[in-house]
């Protein structure tokens, strides 16, 4: 596959929603080791919640898809991970927008305008031991791919890898930050949500 | 897990439901999105003051809407940040004219889910100010922090801010009296047990049947350190002290003293604790001239305590004391 | 036992030196023998009302002292019937020359006590008069037992006997409005956890994670049987139910709703509860005109709840709209 | 020993008092299981508040120890043994006025007389598995005695059996009433310190 349509992307956030469904107690347990245990909830409540919207009208290609997602998650997480990952979602919208099919060049840059927009809004910096620890080396290794196969594999291989090497790290953003070195030793929550994304995206687009 | 609950998931709604049943009179609750305003806002030409967090705090901050105090609370999902829709409803429902203030705790979802609201209030024409409580010396305020997290001195804020609005001060006198309180506050909790969100089912830390966890927030999040339990007496001391040198507090200060329980401490022990404060504020030179002991700021079914100490001058004094009249704070009225 | 206290044998002295530091601009606490008084008792010319009962169950009584509700508390050790001489001292500051009203929960312990202080108060010349609380369905009533527990009516009827007394009403009208009050009141209680006196250091029971308690009283005792955990829903019905046959209350009736904490359970819980307890109030026709929902009578930190519903006619409903002015209880003040 | 004097009736208090301290937590405990678990509290404070009393001043006879010790009791116990014990000294040493030695026959007139004042007060009836159900046992074995040493030790005998006969019995007076059938199969707490008052006095009298 070398473009990305309105019914891949369908299918991503299908894929996305169901990693969340399935995740939502690990997720859980990794926010209530150094967080407040509601991430899992949070994310699965968001996906659920932009199914429905995006059951109940037709869209009309991935741009309207992404803007769907960003308004439901906006409206349903709360959080830190509402505004971050509905940033997310509408950043990728709006760049996206007006193409009914997007190539690889145009995605990867998509993608580092979204994440900027997401450092934007949470002021995290890399290491920080937050879901941008996984959205960097992603966005990284979509924009050194040669084509779109194997550049999302290679995305969710670093968001993986982004979201492991959280574990070490003492929190500077978010509630975990408030343990201070008692956040070490543990998984971020938000960059597994990261990494169960950029999965979900390779499973949907490389099939 | 045991709570008096229906399902987890319908937490919010049924507690809703019950306020909505309890203080309609006094409040008007809607569902989508889930915001509790007074009944009769919006209040022309008053400065609107809004509100919210997580649910499982409560009283805060549904409890505290009514005349002298908020105009309107968005509470979200147990221990989540509400969205910026309830935000912005609550926010166009209470404006007046006059302009809206958004009492945000420092968390990265409040901080961030009340800056969008506020951008897109902004887009509609309303003024939106916003004063940042956070005055939990337990956390590190540094740049590789996301900042003292908010806990007791919001209850003290929204009070006398809605004090401060409700006797007609413009936009910027009721966020400039609301931050001075904010900067003139300090509070610092500690947990006997955990607690359990209805979505998790599980304690949401682990703790030996002789230990205490200092430095807790409000989410049930781990605090700074644990250590053997010892009386009521040492617990205060290892509250107070931070709190009293990190302002600093110096002899000769008038304070409020709050005493606020975690939701599952019977008041018993919270005026136990309170004999404490005032035994170790009086040895410093302080003199209390306001206080408050009771659950106000709750972490679900908890069991401890917070302390906070607010500097008090003669405006924040008479603004402590205005008539306010909500369902869990009221006198004057 | 983890507990915020010092001393377990130091518990009501040390709560008693918190009430005295937060409160001693409304009362006047004694030490030898125990009482709580208002600052400004003796109210010449008024009926004195008088409570009373073991501590752990906070607010009641020492925090509803002051105006428009009791004139002096008399706290004994924890779930232990204060003493004769603590109730004679209490009656004596209060006594304004109108007589005093003693209000007593039906437990033996109470109800002996009081007798030894009213059979020594009247010698010493003032007039004294009992209003007897016992409205716990839970209990049988017969030959059989030492009768129903007084519970939750108990706040009822302090609030409006005090208004009553306020009002300027005769020893024998306060008496009789109070006893009204009782007779028309019903309550019934259930449990999640036991609690654990600072004497014993043990659970009053124990019941297993997916357990409840029902029909306890507000002393940690067992219910009068234990089943399954249900929604809030079913809990709601299974002590509504007893309550609304047992008066029985009627279509149409007024009711006042009570739900009542018992000390460890948070707020959101009881304002689920309170949405149940309204649905069913609907149902069975009853029209809801006044309602209290919060942590008024409690068993330490016990997690449950009661249900008192109150049926209110014009004067009772007049009475309980009175201004009240306690540190627990306060409106129009 | 024949007689009854000023000094064997304060040892029997201490010894009484005594018990009460070693068997605190066995009174909570009985207490706990029909009760509301402050028994065992109650009586100890009770005590020890009476030989405070006791020690602050001289005495004149028993009539002034069993007075004092009531007073003591009525002041500091509370709940419904405060008022029970309390009558109980009370009326035994109103009944004992006058006498610096009592015999058999007047201690245990005294005893009967103080026993009614108990059910006066407290409106039980043997078998409600109250206190009652070890005094009257206890009485009617010092009535039936021919010298002091015997009765008394046959009046602690009658206590014991008073008490364990009230293990089956479904209560109809104080807390455990609330908890009708449930009650049978626990010993009654207050019978059980009315033991220990009985055993007391046996080892004080007799030795
Ligand atoms: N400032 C931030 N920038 C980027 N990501 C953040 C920031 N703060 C928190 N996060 C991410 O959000 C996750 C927590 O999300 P969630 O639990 O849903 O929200 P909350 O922390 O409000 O309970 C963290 O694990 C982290 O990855
Ligand atoms: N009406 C009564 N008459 C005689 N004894 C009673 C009566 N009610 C209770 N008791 C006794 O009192 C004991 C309980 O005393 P205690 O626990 O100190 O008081 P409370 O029941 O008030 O907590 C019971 O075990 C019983 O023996
Ligand atoms: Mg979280
Ligand atoms: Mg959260
Ligand atoms: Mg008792
Ligand atoms: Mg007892």
């Amino acid at each position: 596959m070398s473009l990305i349509n309105r019914d891949t992307t369908l299918r991503w956030i299908e894929l996305f929603a169901a990693q969340m469904d399935e995740h939502r107690q690990d997720l859980i347990r990794l926010d209530t080791a150094i967080g407040d245990g509601d991430h899992g909830t949070n994310m699965n409540r968001g996906m659920q919640k932009a199914l429905e919207k995006l059951q109940a009208a037709e869209q009309a290609d991935p741009s309207a898809v992404l803007k769907t997602v960003a308004m439901a998650l906006i409206s349903s997480v709360g959080g830190a991970a509402g505004p971050l990952y509905g940033t997310l979602f509408l950043q990728l919208g709006t760049a996206l927008a007006g193409h009914a099919e997007v190539d690889l060049p145009t995605y990867a840059a998509a993608w580092r305008t979204s994440v900027e927009g997401v450092q934007a809004r949470g002021k995290a910096e890399p290491g920080d031991k937050t879901m941008v620890d996984a959205l960097l080396p992603a966005v990284a290794a979509l924009e050194q791919a040669s084509d779109l196969n194997t550049g999302l594999r290679a995305a969710a291989d670093g968001a993986e890898q982004g979201m492991l090497a959280t574990i070490p790290l003492i929190a500077r953003k978010g509630r975990a930050s408030y343990l201070g070195e008692r956040s070490a030793g543990h998984q971020d929550p938000g960059s597994t949500s990261t990494y169960y994304l950029f999965e979900s995206a390779a499973a949907a687009f490389t099939s | 897990m045991k709570k008096l609950i229906n399902e987890p998931d319908d937490v919010v709604a049924d507690a809703l439901r019950g306020i909505e049943a309890a203080h309609g009179d006094r409040v008007r609750v809607t569902f989508d999105p889930y915001t509790i305003v007074r009944v009769d806002a919006p209040v022309k030409g008053k400065v609107g003051l809004v509100s919210g967090g997580g649910s499982g705090h409560e009283p805060l901050h549904g409890g505290f809407v009514g005349p002298g105090m908020l105009d309107a609370a968005c509470p979200g999902e147990v221990f989540t940040s509400p969205t910026p829709d309830q935000m912005l409803e609550a926010t166009k429902a209470v404006d007046g004219g006059a302009g809206v203030v958004h009492i945000v705790k420092n968390y990265t979802g409040d901080v961030l889910n009340f800056e969008m609201a506020a951008e897109l209030a902004k887009a509609e024409g309303i003024e939106v100010d916003t004063i940042l409580t956070n005055d939990d010396v337990a956390v590190e305020d540094s740049l590789y922090t996301a900042g003292r997290r908010g806990v007791g001195v919001t209850v003290l804020v929204e009070k006398i801010a809605g004090a401060a609005a409700d006797a007609g001060k413009s936009l910027q006198e009721v966020t400039e009296v609301g931050r001075r309180v904010n900067a003139a506050g300090r509070t610092m909790g500690m947990a006997l047990t955990p607690c359990i969100t209805p979505a998790s089912g599980e304690p949401s830390f682990e703790l030996d049947e002789d230990e205490v966890e200092i430095g807790i927030g409000i989410h049930g999040e781990p605090g700074r350190f644990r250590e053997k339990i010892g009386p009521a007496s040492q617990i205060a001391e290892r509250l107070m002290t931070p709190i009293l040198e990190d302002l600093p507090f110096s002899s000769g200060d008038s304070v409020l003293a709050f005493v606020n329980g975690m939701g599952g401490t019977p008041l018993i022990e919270l005026y136990i604790v309170y004999a404490e404060v005032a035994k170790i504020a009086a040895a410093h030179g302080l003199k209390i001239e306001r206080n408050l002991v009771g659950n106000y700021i709750t972490s679900l079914e908890m069991q401890g305590c917070s302390i906070t100490l607010l500097r008090l001058d003669d405006e924040l004094t008479r603004y402590w004391d205005a008539p306010v009249n909500t369902p869990a704070l009221r006198w004057g009225a």
